[in-house]
């Protein structure tokens, strides 16, 4: 027995070392004086944000989903970036960013014979793996409290390992999409609409929180357990936008680069307080009060929508994409709601209806002169590029949709994706952790 | 010796111990509870979505009395409670046979003050 | 209908394509060889930090007050920042920064027309649009779980748009203040002061909570519903001031930029550590026990004493104020309670009495050295910056009180400032908001 | 009286001034040409990221421990780091990193007389100081729920004024360990073995909390009150750890620097990846669930173990680095669980045992290629790097716990370690600080 | 008038709610507790350590009957909470007094319905 | 049959659940409340205020025992919860007209056990 421990670690490290070694080797053979000092702390700072937006999502989706399930969508948030950051560094990068055709990069599986650019790869690599991670755990809200864990983490790897690689390749990996034009600055359709799709067919598959809708079809609340939480929650998230968009320029150095992360960053920032002002003012219109949650999601809409514009666009029309976003996730969360799709959390609407919103926004009111291929429809462009985005998120959201419906149906099939009703009204924490999100406390455990 | 158990309005708690001190009645427990009676719930708006919440949150007080001290509480319960709304709640008064206070071990009226 | 629409829709579009046209041609026009992309990146990570300060004010207020009002103060701080971020880019910086008069500025609206410095307009917008949502969140604290939430979006546009702007101006916006030597580094006086003393007329405007002080004058407590938000409100806000400190350098590049922002950080840190150290002896030789919320509220007062001189005193002197602001704002909450001022989070003593300390402060360590117009009293130079210093916070402070009160004044008698008796009893949450922060949990309403 | 307080007041003043003028002026004497402006930024960014460890410590450790106690422990979270903040500054990092002999620095208390480096000695001293507040802030965790206020202070004031730094001053000051070749880069042994070892001292003289253990030797659960908060703190922790480890480099300037904290960047991520997915498989596995509280741990006990080795191993190895720090954390619970040793949030697991693994690890892993002394032993560079790291960390251990345990003698022998039985079941918030927590709820106090 | 006190699942809230109202009877109040019965606890893991829970979360539902509805509230009760596991619960009926309505001043039965 | 209404000291539930156990009682609810009493309530400084909580945090048992339990019962709260001090609590008897185990159906004295 104990040999056999030692021949395994012997292995494992061997191959630790072996693989380490010829890593290593090939980038010592290289010089690297390209690389950009400045620009790679500014990306890795801006990585650092980007990560913190997990708490971020962990919070929100943990504030606004009920109490006996926060153990549960906790333990997703831990996993989904852990097991990203792992199949991402192993296979997902080389999916994305290696040589290999207009479809599928094919190079560097764990950024073996990857070289430098004007960053490190690690760093490249960080700043993308943070990505990846958050395109992950926007699924895990939408099918918040019912979703079973094993399943859920088998589909996430999925996810970060093949399916939101390829995606990004078409666009960031030089792919097709990028061939034809198609602009999506910082990710409203390859992070978000991605994450938001995906999680529109993961609802669909799984169907509604038992309760959710009344046998009359009346949709009923279940409230979030702590909205104070949710609000922590978005606020970090919108904190980590900083990092998000401004650092998509992957670059500091320089006047133009100045300029630009200094566009992005404040076009970021009024997108965000326009689509919470829209979102609130929308939402006190139609029921009567100025609904906080609603509100926190207006601000997410309004930054996702910019992700994609944000540096090709003006001040004054991040405003006016940010107040649409606001709009249009009220409206969303509404039908939805019709529809008996329960998304907990708002993710659809957040980040699949507004991906789309900002990506098609950038055919709408984006600017030559900062940098896009054509001028937008409002800027005298027509609708070339207007078309190309169209077409762009289109496709991606079809390819999300379609891939991850064969997963799911797959997990489905084999697995099982929903806890028992059982398991669904004690809550997730006691049947699957074990535990107990508030020992102290006495929570309502019947709603 | 009587046990009176009320449940009343949050919002009147303040009141009802007010009228309860008032009538020198000094001894009482509090907890929270969700109730319904003929007020069937009210309507919240979550999310856009119109929810008619059925169990309502009320405070529900146990008044352990001697039977001298009856009238005297639900009438300070009644004054403090009562809004004249629906949701002001009811009161039930049961039959206690023994009572006792742990600390000196006096039984029957004498633990109930 | 849709015609309406479609036409509504245009005007809009039109309008936001206009003006961003003009702003962008303008700054295309002009080169921008003085741009510091090192700078940049400095403020604008500064900028970020001081972002970050919005949850940290969020956690505090929503901790110190009770579960049935935590939506609404959630609420009121989303907005004030979402408010102040359009405001501040229509108008606001354009009274504080644009060309004008002494008394305030009057061009640069919606950023028009202003020229990069050695920053870009847009990352100095960024970083004093921070500041200027920092100065609205502090009001909301102070004026916490009894002012009605429409009555509050008004008088923050006003404090955003208008009075926080024109005190600004007078100082950093290159006003009278500035002209005879007032020095205010990072803003305890034109941030926290502002902030802590339209506080201070709010809550006189308003009253104290209900139940807050008995009939016979005995003030009661009506405690904070979640110390542990409360805390981390307090950390996040210590780490958010290493942006709104150092970040006030405006710049890291070069030797002496690098020197400076090093030392304007140990200050920072050693007065805030001094500050909670103090305030925890204090409060516990009077009370005879350690009360952690003061310590937290010693732990700001420091940091916001040392807001205006930690660029030209000593780390000595720093751990000096630190002490000082501990000691005041105990005393302070003392006072105001002994004075029947409500003030649910100790807004007043902490930015108002500190932000007032914090300038004084300067008057007595300042250094000539460090680049103050004149030595401090301690430092030999006399009562000269001494005098200037209590002259400015005091014109500020007095300013700024005057405005908001005819603000108050008007709202109050238009639509009221304060909610019903009723709704301040169930809770602002539900009457103002229709929904509860913690649905899972049995809270006390009673208090 | 009054000319008593006015004589104390010019004193302090006084010395204040003198002091700060003499530093100054010392300062202002030589001319720093070396300082480099952008390895400052780097530091001062990474020390506000490691700041932010301290709320990512209180939420932890709060959340793990009981609704009774969250004031207690927080109140112990803000007075460690200020504490320390301030002794650091008068003594410790004079201990640490003043001239001396091997064993002990002895110049520059108050910063006095030191000269800027690379990096303005300020800056370095914030740096530092946040290190030391983290390894004193660890041992809050271990002890929990039952240690005096006051005892705490004390002890805590004596560990990062005289302990740590001697520790510090070993490795990083230039001391007998570094002289022999150990390396610790962000301080595996140096700042969380410390933590984690006096954790396990402190508990040994303290015991274990009241109903841990039953009569019978079985242990029970004393759950933690929020595993949201407690998530909360890990990612933040996690965030705050890529100012800790890149940061160290403390350079950031020209490419090798660029790419060594791209490079410790990425491993830090992989290892706390690696050691949550390690942990909740290893706990799945012998218990049959996936409990959240154990993942959590697993990613802190990947993020420290990678803490020595970040900058001189590959990815590869830091993934297999962060798989046995995962198993080591939960087999190391069990192991003190059955020991009787009662350590609430599992400190000396994640930090004590972690901190030796990371430490060891490099002697496994390491790489000459990548700046170490000697390659490690499976890279062929056989047992003198592993030898070296086994004796350190021994060293670095025995020395931190035969310390304090005098010091906790001591204490315990004056005022006591422990509160009485009685405030114990009533919680410490009542008893030490008279205030709750969570006043609007209804907690259990009998666990 | 009886006041019935019954200590179910609090995952068959939901149901006995519904069979209630199916017989009627929409007036009740409901606590949380925790209790233990011949369902001596389940066990738990925490961080590695099994504990069995001697306290086990129920819910505690008040319903103030007139006579004549006791049965019929016994019944739904049991209707919505038997599982046949054990933790089921158990339900124990007192004698009421008096009851009043605070709101109208209504007293015995017409207090209950 | 009785059910035992007992009012305790947070602090003393362990030790009223073990004399509990040795009495052979192992059957309870328990439920949190705040109440005033002869004790009057503590003063707590917050923030520099003093006050005087009128309303201490108590727990609340509630055990329904046969007749033939009743003392047994008592002896064992008392034994558990008295410290002598003031706010040691009380504890009221009243008389159950029925039982019934959920699970079984068992009726009366047997659903007690
Ligand atoms: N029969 C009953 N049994 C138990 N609780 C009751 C009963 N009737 C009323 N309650 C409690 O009293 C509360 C108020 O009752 P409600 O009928 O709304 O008062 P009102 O008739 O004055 O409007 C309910 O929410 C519930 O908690
Ligand atoms: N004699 C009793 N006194 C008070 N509460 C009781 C009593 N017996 C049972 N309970 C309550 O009912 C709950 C369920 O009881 P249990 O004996 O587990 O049901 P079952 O016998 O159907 O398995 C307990 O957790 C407790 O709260
Ligand atoms: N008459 C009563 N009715 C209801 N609850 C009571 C009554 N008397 C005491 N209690 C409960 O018992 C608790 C302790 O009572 P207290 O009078 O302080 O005990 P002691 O007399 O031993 O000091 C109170 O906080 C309250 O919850």
């Amino acid at each position: 027995m104990i040999k056999r421990v030692i021949a395994a670690f012997m292995a494992l490290m061997g191959s630790g070392l072996a693989l380490a070694g010829n890593a290593l080797a090939e980038e010592a053979a290289k010089e690297a004086p390209k690389i950009s000092d400045m620009d790679t702390m500014w990306v890795l700072l801006a990585a650092y944000l980007v990560f913190f937006m997990q708490p971020g999502f962990a919070m929100l989706e943990a504030g606004l989903t009920r109490a006996k399930n926060a153990c549960n969508i906790l333990a997703k948030n831990f996993m989904d970036f852990s097991v990203a950051s792992l199949v991402y560094f192993l296979v997902g990068y080389a999916f994305m960013f290696g040589d290999g055709n207009s479809f599928i990069g094919l190079k560097g599986f764990g950024l073996m014979g990857l070289e430098d650019g004007s960053l490190p790869v690690w760093a490249s690599w960080m700043f993308q793996a943070v990505f990846c991670g958050t395109a992950a755990t926007i699924v895990s809200g939408g099918m918040a409290e019912r979703t079973k864990f094993t399943s859920y983490l088998v589909f996430t790897a999925v996810l970060t390992a093949i399916v939101y690689p390829i995606i990004g390749h078409w666009t960031w990996g030089g792919g097709w999409l990028s061939e034809m034009g198609f602009f999506d600055f910082a990710g409203s359709t390859i992070v978000h609409g991605t994450g938001g799709w995906v999680a529109l067919v993961g609802t669909l598959f799984l169907g509604p929180r038992l309760g959710k809708y009344s046998v009359d079809g009346k949709a009923n609340v279940l409230a979030g357990h702590s909205l104070p939480l949710a609000a922590l929650g978005v606020f970090i998230l919108w904190f980590g936008w900083f990092g998000f968009n401004p650092g998509s320029q992957l670059a500091a150095s320089g006047v133009d680069n100045a300029r630009a992360i200094a566009l992005i960053t404040i076009n970021t920032n009024l997108s965000a307080a326009a689509g919470a002002v829209a979102a609130m003012s929308v939402v006190w219109m139609i029921f009567g009060k100025p609904d906080l949650s609603m509100t926190m999601n207006g601000a997410l809409a309004g930054l996702v929508a910019i992700t994609a514009p944000c540096a090709v666009v003006s001040p004054f029309a991040s405003i006016v994409i940010g107040l649409f976003a606001g709009l249009i996730v009220v409206m969303g969360v509404t039908l939805l709601d019709k529809l008996h799709v329960d998304d907990p959390v708002g993710a659809i609407p957040v980040h699949g209806f507004n991906g789309m919103w900002g990506t098609i926004a950038v055919g709408i009111w984006g600017q030559k002169a900062l940098g896009l291929a054509n001028d937008g429809l409002l800027h005298g462009g027509g609708f070339t590029q207007l078309g190309i985005q169209i077409m762009g998120t289109v496709a991606c959201a079809a390819f999300a949709m379609a891939c991850m419906a064969v997963v799911f149906a797959a997990v489905k099939a084999i697995i099982g994706l929903r806890v028992s009703v059982e398991e669904e009204i004690r809550g997730l924490d006691i049947e699957e952790h074990g535990m107990e999100a508030y020992s102290d406390f006495q929570i309502f455990t019947t709603r | 010796m009587k046990l009176i158990i009320a449940y009343i309005k949050p919002e009147r708690l303040r009141d009802v111990k007010q009228a309860l001190y008032e009538a020198q009645i000094y001894n009482m427990s509090v907890t929270n509870v969700v109730g319904s009676g003929r007020q069937r719930g009210f309507s919240e708006t979550y999310r856009g979505v119109v929810q008619e919440v059925n169990l309502i949150k009320k405070v529900r007080l146990e008044i352990g009395v001697n039977d001298e001290f009856v009238d005297a509480a639900r009438q300070a319960i009644v004054k403090g409670a009562r809004t004249g709304q629906i949701g002001d709640g009811v009161m039930f008064v049961l039959p206690v046979e023994d009572a006792m206070r742990i600390r000196t071990g006096e039984e029957g009226g004498s633990a109930m003050g």
